[in-house]
């Protein structure tokens, strides 16, 4: 029903309000039930900075966004269709991203004169008339609730918690879908009393939408039929997809892994769902910071577990050092850095891509390493493999690169087939010395300390090439440094060759771009390519090096936009590498691309109307 | 480190010990002596060298692991605690060593020192206390005097230096122990129960800088003042030094440990204190003396150690990784 | 902080002090009752809020600066230490607090915290010990307990934790203090001695966070068990806690202070050691106990401070840049 | 007499032993008497990474190159001219340098088996015919000291130390000095045997060169008249003169400085030279390590001194975090990186350019500050202010790069009037908030703490642009992004043109440097022209921002050639700023480039024998 995104088959909804109103259990749940009716969607949590933030404010509200489709759904949507908004603030905040004539769904009950003042407004929004481009359903659900929960007995707080269970049962209802699962789901996760209440609420929500005849808005639960591949399906966000990558590719590498790591918003949610994770060979140590979090992992890995370190911008600069150490020794570790709004502390739980820059090109020395961004949830699980595979195949630190944003979207995932992944063969040293380089890798051996017979020293001094001795010669220096290089630059010897999300070589505009931003612009591609505009658009997963094919392929278009979530760095880095113009969009709001501002720029691009370099 | 490791007592030499490697100290250097009583510590306790590691930060003491036959890895300055505790976690049998400077365990590493010390990681800990920054020419460090004069203190230091036992013990170290470099004999026998203790065997090791500190501890260990100013810790013994002249006793109005002379003011060997290596109070007195030093295992207590607990607490593996993949709630698209 | 400033007395209220901006704790959170009090410290100190600088971490804790209305800097993670540092030595006139959480202080920032009080600057530094990470949703801290239970630790912590008390005592604090939140008065009181001493006033603040580790302190805190738990140290009286019922005194064979209670086994109120804050044996003895807790003044002793040492060494001014810059050997092309 | 570099007028020497041999003494002092018979110079000392290296060994050579002229001297020399080998292993490690036909003075005592076989000589060099190209001079210098110096009365082991007088005193003879100068130092140095052991040692290798009648090899001492513009001169190396010049920065802008540091090679010599600099309003501060050395200073600038950190590489990765912090504070705040060879520990005591990087883009989030690079020793006294002026007129912390090896090299500076100097006026922030930007500068008036009326928060976390109140409005993060990239572009609006220090716009080939390399590659470029060649050469001292009439300079030369010790990182960033190509010539060895090996390559830029990009 959204014209903007393209579709009359996908639906917006959010879910706004106060921290403590459930709402993130309410857009989860309400995404798990469109999922369970074959649905794809793809969903934008948002929450406040604060722990609990003070109710009524507009720092305070929480949000769930979701977006659902009987097509591919690519992006949480631009424009909300459905707003819930629990209360002035969940309206102020939101308002502005309503699709005109979009639905509005309030509860009267919040909207005091108190929580007016605390959302900044003067007065009553819902009474005088700055809604009228909406269709606005206003209720006392604070009401309604306590009247459908009363059989359950819970005193009159827990009654009003359950306030998010009633919304989603009427949610449910507006968009065509039943309670059944949320049902049973209710069931195991609560206790008795608690467990009624939600129930009832929900039900009467379910039920009012149904008495009330509010009219469905549209029915897409409803509809049968999935545009998702046939298999077996489990929602996933980015956190736990990256999670379970890393111990899937310890699985397939035959390593153990050893998580170290320090809290750090968006990066802490690793750390909880890896510390679950003990009986799947993975080990968690939370360090003392962040510099002995990757220096536990670095004694892993020379000690032959897999060790990875995970962290968000402030932590990855104190890891920088030791990422020189991991680079002199030539020992494999993954270091993965959920980015976020900086500098500085900048904006904790915002997302940003302006790590890139770090990752790529921040450290003393010349001293480079592998670079790979996951795009998406799912393919956060790849990436984390893809990640293993190159450290500890080319005996190297890698940076996995992925952003508050993909750390908590969800979409719906296809569960692979543990046999189907191909297995991580790792160069067997036997025979190998330490030092020695293998001439199709570049790569030494990886001799864990206390392998037998395997002694050797090792350290973050100059070693002479080939004897490893502590070497200060300027040609060897000279051989080493390009060794270093080149053993990087390898690996794109065994990169598959760059493909196109959208479109084909020759068009007039390439849409580049690396990480979560993929799903807007390939979104933006391919509507603006349904307008018959020859736009294609190329994601990259390997952000250094570069596939071998890249530069031919950029080379074949018209004009090249790299679209990012900071000032311009991916396009800095192909202008560096390729010597040729690439413009740029950025946007560092601390939220994600929106299609049309993708499409926007990109007509603005094939219409001239920008210089070539941003 | 526990004694407990399954490994056959190898029957290598101190020089089968010594890596075939130019040793780079500077001529007279007190890192000399250390090495030499490493070599034979590590021979007469029959360790493997396949399994046995030395971690090092950065310093002159940190090129150590460069001249032990064995695993090594000089990693960052101040950092060799963390990579120490990555490799005891990751391979609990490995024998590990930790070699660090003053600067690099009390300044720059002192944060990563203090925690490796709480967690009891089972390792042994040697710190090469030369009062000075050595590899980088001179500078004061942590435990330099109050007054010295250094290219960074040309009008002597102004920092009250830090003790490193008083340090570790507050910090909740298991075994604190403190010899002159000049001491082979006990040096190795420090070592020996460092390394038998079952947690952080944490080992001051007094060393001369020739070069940038010289005679730094030229009163501590010299012929004349030594009986003076070195207190050997037996347990179960007398706090007695000076040839057993003089004695520590406890005097409850000081709330502290007092010299005394043995037969002087009324004061008997009966009035020492008697060392008790366990409690931690007591040695936190003889920790923090500057006038007699005390020497030997000074503290140990049994207490768990962190990898000890992190594989204990280690679930059984499960194999059902493909069940993880799916997690609790999954649908089909047919 | 000395007493010593020139600063007139400034006639505001708590309330000036105050800073107009929302407090963003959770509701309940024990920094509120932190604040409040600092807010009277202050205003009761008649101190000069164009001359006074908060100084903080990053965490919940952390957020105190832009609550009070003087100059204030939340800085980043574990680094408050540093910043203080630079602050009171480019302007020692400044009134610089700090204020920091148990991770801020003793997790990352714990090298800095040993080297703040070994040098003993002039300043304030509070505590909030809440044993938890507030601010990233409740992971265990360097403080939480054996076994707590939290999202990193899902079976348990397995970490020895550090008493803030023994660690800053043995790397040589001339100052620690304990007080719990909701000792309203007393924090205050603690407070002002705290910024009156001179040098690195230290105060451990036990802060209960409601969210993620409510209760943390119930035991000592609650009306109940407190008189059992919380030993308040005074000068020059007898350590005796449950209303005066029992009290420590120093058992010469467990060389350690044990609990009593009075008159019983034949102990009276003259066993129970005289509170001396200037000893710090006495004071290390104290701050290890997790049975009873030493609360206000444990330790207090004179000694130099870094930025006073610093200042005083300063040479005199000399004018003559231009002869620097010649320096010793010149000559003149002509 | 080297025709290589250009000029019948000059002359290279080189010092070499062992560490213990006082080498470094030798060459200072020589170069101090050659200074004064008005003569240009620039030298280079070379010494071993170990405090003590073992006697006899390659590794624990000891060396100082100087080169001396009566034209203007841009380097310390290609190759050389007079080699002075103390032992076997100082003649093996610098054979590979000498200008065939040079003068090689070797002290035959040293020349034992034992120390021959430590240099890996099979047999005796002096006397197997290797040396057949060369002019040797074999002398048993231990025993003419030995005899030089009976009458001093010193023991047999100093009269041995006197041993480099001795030399110094023979190539003084050789080159047409005379020993006034180096006799009165030695008095002033030394105490009553000494240096009366040193003087006669001195006197005697003078005297020797005389009576031995070994015939003088160039008496450039002896001439009068000097290329150097009239003035008063001294001797600096880049390290004190990048000291005076952080000194006379904080003077001019009415501040006193707070220098807060942790040792590290090679950036420890300045923490030596400034902590003896209290009487001239440097404080100095050792820190635990370098994160608190960077904290102090930021803290120093909080309060009202100029806060600034010196440091190297590793050490530079540490203090990431914290510049994070003050460019999100927007305090000023100088940090100086002393360059040397890396990754990671690397080799201290050599030289690097490559950290450029990490210095420009090094940091997480778009978080820009301005980089400043010293190309002479005197330059890093100007270079020292200019970081001074922008950091404060600015309010940013700024890079100031320095390396190695201008750390330890020296040459004639003209003494600068102190009048003569402008003064930095700082903004008035009387009456201005804290908060609010300038829009000249777009910076905020800088409010010490303590300042009287002035009080308010700052911090990490992201400020609304105006108020400063703590933010996570998306469109105040993207106003504040580009404000604080905005903020360090308009820094280019206050640099003066930049200006080619040989040739012209439009010439065939731009030599681009940076750094320390600005010697040689004036000298290549020179050379190069006066072989008919249109080749230009220009030197950057501010690498970031660039000034505005860069972009169009360069597109005026037919090619661009980045000359720089590391793997081509300022190629890189001008093809990431401006979308074209420039090629890179890089050299990692630890030492600096010859002139020679630019000419070589530039030649075959000229004729097309490589591509355009790098
Ligand atoms: C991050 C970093 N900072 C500083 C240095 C320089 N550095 C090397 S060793 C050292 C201190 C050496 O002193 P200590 O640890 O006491 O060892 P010693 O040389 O005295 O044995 C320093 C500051 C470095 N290598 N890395
Ligand atoms: C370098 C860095 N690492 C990690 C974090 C994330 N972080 C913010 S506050 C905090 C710990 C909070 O705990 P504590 O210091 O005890 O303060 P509290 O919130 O409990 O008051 C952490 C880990 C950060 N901001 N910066
Ligand atoms: S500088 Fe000192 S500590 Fe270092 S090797 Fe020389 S004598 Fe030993
Ligand atoms: S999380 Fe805990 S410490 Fe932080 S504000 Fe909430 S209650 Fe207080
Ligand atoms: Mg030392
Ligand atoms: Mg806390």
């Amino acid at each position: 029903m959204n014209a903007e995104h393209g579709t009359a088959r996908a639906l917006v909804v959010r879910f706004a309000g106060d921290s403590g109103d459930g709402i993130q259990v309410t857009g989860g749940r309400y995404s798990a039930a469109a999922a369970l009716t074959g649905a794809d969607l793809a969903t934008f949590p948002d929450f406040p900075a604060e722990i609990r933030a003070p109710a009524g404010t507009t720092y305070g509200v929480s949000a769930y966004q979701v977006q659902l489709g009987r097509d591919l759904v690519r992006t949480a949507g631009d424009l909300v269709d459905v707003l819930v908004a629990l209360n002035p603030a969940a309206l102020k905040v939101n308002l502005e991203e309503m699709q005109p004539g979009g639905v509005i769904i309030l509860d009267q009950s919040a909207f005091t004169e108190r929580n007016l003042k605390k959302a900044g407004y003067a007065v009553d929004p819902s009474t005088d008339g700055s809604l009228a481009g909406f269709r606005v359903v206003a209720l006392d659900i604070q009401k309604l609730t306590q009247a459908a929960v009363k059989e359950a007995g819970v005193s009159a707080r827990e009654a009003a918690r359950s306030r998010n269970f009633w919304t989603l049962g009427l949610i449910l209802w507006l968009t065509g879908g039943d309670v059944a699962a949320t049902r049973s789901w209710i069931e195991r996760r609560f206790e008795q009393d608690i467990a009624a209440a939600n129930r009832l609420a929900l039900e009467a929500g379910h039920a009012f939408g149904e008495t009330a005849e509010l009219g469905r808005i549209e029915p897409i639960l409803g509809v049968a039929g999935s545009p998702l591949p046939p298999g077996r399906y489990r929602s996933i966000n980015g956190a736990d997809a990256l999670c379970l990558g890393l111990v899937t590719g310890a699985k397939l590498a035959g390593l153990e892994l050893l998580y170290g790591s320090y809290p750090i918003t968006p990066a802490t949610s690793m750390l909880h769902t890896l510390a679950k994770l003990g009986a799947y060979g993975c080990d968690v140590f939370q360090a003392e910071d962040e510099i002995a979090a990757i220096g536990v992992a670095l004694g892993a890995s020379y000690a032959g577990k897999l060790g990875v370190t995970g962290t968000s911008g402030p932590g990855m600069a104190l890891k920088t050092e030791m990422l020189g150490l991991a680079i002199a020794a030539e020992l494999p570790l993954v270091v993965v850095n959920a980015q976020r709004g900086g500098p500085s502390t900048g904006l904790p739980t915002k997302t940003e891509q302006s790590d890139l820059f770090q990752a790529t090109l921040g450290r003393n020395a010349d001293a480079p390493l592998p670079v790979v961004a996951a795009s998406s949830p799912g393919d956060a699980f790849d990436c984390a493999i893809e990640a293993i595979r190159i450290a500890v195949t080319h005996m190297t630190p890698v940076i996995l690169l992925t952003d508050g944003y993909l750390a908590n979207a969800s979409e719906p995932w296809r569960v692979p087939e543990l046999e189907s992944l191909p297995p991580i063969t790792r160069p067997d040293p036997a025979g190998r010395s330490p030092y020695q380089h293998d001439p199709e890798t570049l790569s030494r051996p990886w001799i864990p300390a206390g392998t037998k017979g395997g002694r050797h020293r090792i350290g973050g001094l100059e070693r002479a090439d080939g004897s490893g001795a502590v070497s200060y010669d300027p040609a060897n220096h000279q051989r080493m440094t390009e060794l270093r290089q080149a053993r990087v630059q390898k690996i794109a010897d065994f990169l598959p060759r760059v493909v196109l999300e959208v479109g084909e070589p020759g068009d007039d505009l390439l849409l580049l771009g690396w990480g979560s931003t993929k799903g807007a612009m390939a979104q933006a591609a391919a509507e603006l390519r349904a307008e018959g505009l020859k736009v294609a658009h190329l994601h990259l997963r390997h952000l250094a090096p570069f596939a071998h094919d890249l530069e031919a392929l950029l080379a074949s278009f018209g004009r090249v936009l790299a679209c990012e979530m900071n000032m311009g760095q991916l396009a800095f880095l192909l202008r560096g590498h390729y010597g040729r113009p690439v413009a740029a969009l950025t946007k560092v709001s601390g939220r994600p691309f929106q299609v049309r501002e993708i499409k926007q720029r990109a007509r603005q691009e094939l219409t001239g109307a920008l210089g070539a370099v941003a | 480190m526990s004694d407990t490791l399954d490994h056959p007592r190898s029957p290598l030499t101190a020089k089968d010990w010594a890596a075939d490697m130019e040793v780079r100290w500077c001529p007279g250097c007190g890192d000399y002596a250390i090495l030499k009583a490493v070599l034979k510590t590590v021979t007469d306790l029959g360790l493997d060298p396949d399994r046995t590691a030395f971690i090092s930060g950065i310093g002159c003491a940190s090129r150590f692991p460069y001249y032990v036959e064995s695993y090594g890895f000089h990693t960052i300055h101040g950092r060799a605690a963390t990579i120490a505790t990555g490799a005891k976690l990751a391979r609990p049998e490995l024998d590990v060593w930790v070699v660090s400077g003053d600067g690099d365990s009390l300044s720059i590493g002192g944060n990563h020192l203090l925690h490796l010390v709480r967690r009891n990681l089972d390792l042994v800990y040697l710190l090469f206390n030369n009062q000075i920054y050595g590899l980088t020419k001179g500078q004061a460090s942590p435990t330099s005097r109050l007054g010295q004069v250094t290219p960074s203190t040309p009008e002597g230091s102004i920092d009250q230096p830090v003790h490193a036992g008083s340090f570790v013990l507050g910090a909740g170290a298991t075994f604190y122990a403190r010899v002159p470099d000049v001491a082979q004999a006990q040096l190795v026998e420090v070592m020996k129960q460092a390394h038998d203790h079952r947690g952080t065997g944490f080992v001051e090791i007094l060393q001369n800088c020739i070069v940038y500190n010289d005679g730094a501890f030229a009163e501590v260990t010299g012929k004349a003042t030594a009986p003076e100013r070195q207190l050997w810790c037996k347990a179960g013994e007398p706090l007695l030094y000076a040839g057993g002249r003089k004695g520590l006793r406890f005097d409850p109005a000081a709330f502290d440990l007092v010299p005394f002379t043995v037969g002087e003011d009324g004061f008997e060997v009966s009035d020492a204190v008697v060392h008790d290596p366990t409690n931690r109070r007591l040695a936190q007195m003889l920790a923090a003396r500057d006038d007699v030093l005390a020497m030997g295992v000074v503290f140990q207590t049994d207490a768990p150690t962190l990898d000890g607990l992190h594989h204990a607490r280690r679930p059984a593996a499960k194999e059902d990784l493909q069940a993880l993949l799916e997690g609790r709630e999954t649908w089909v698209v047919a």
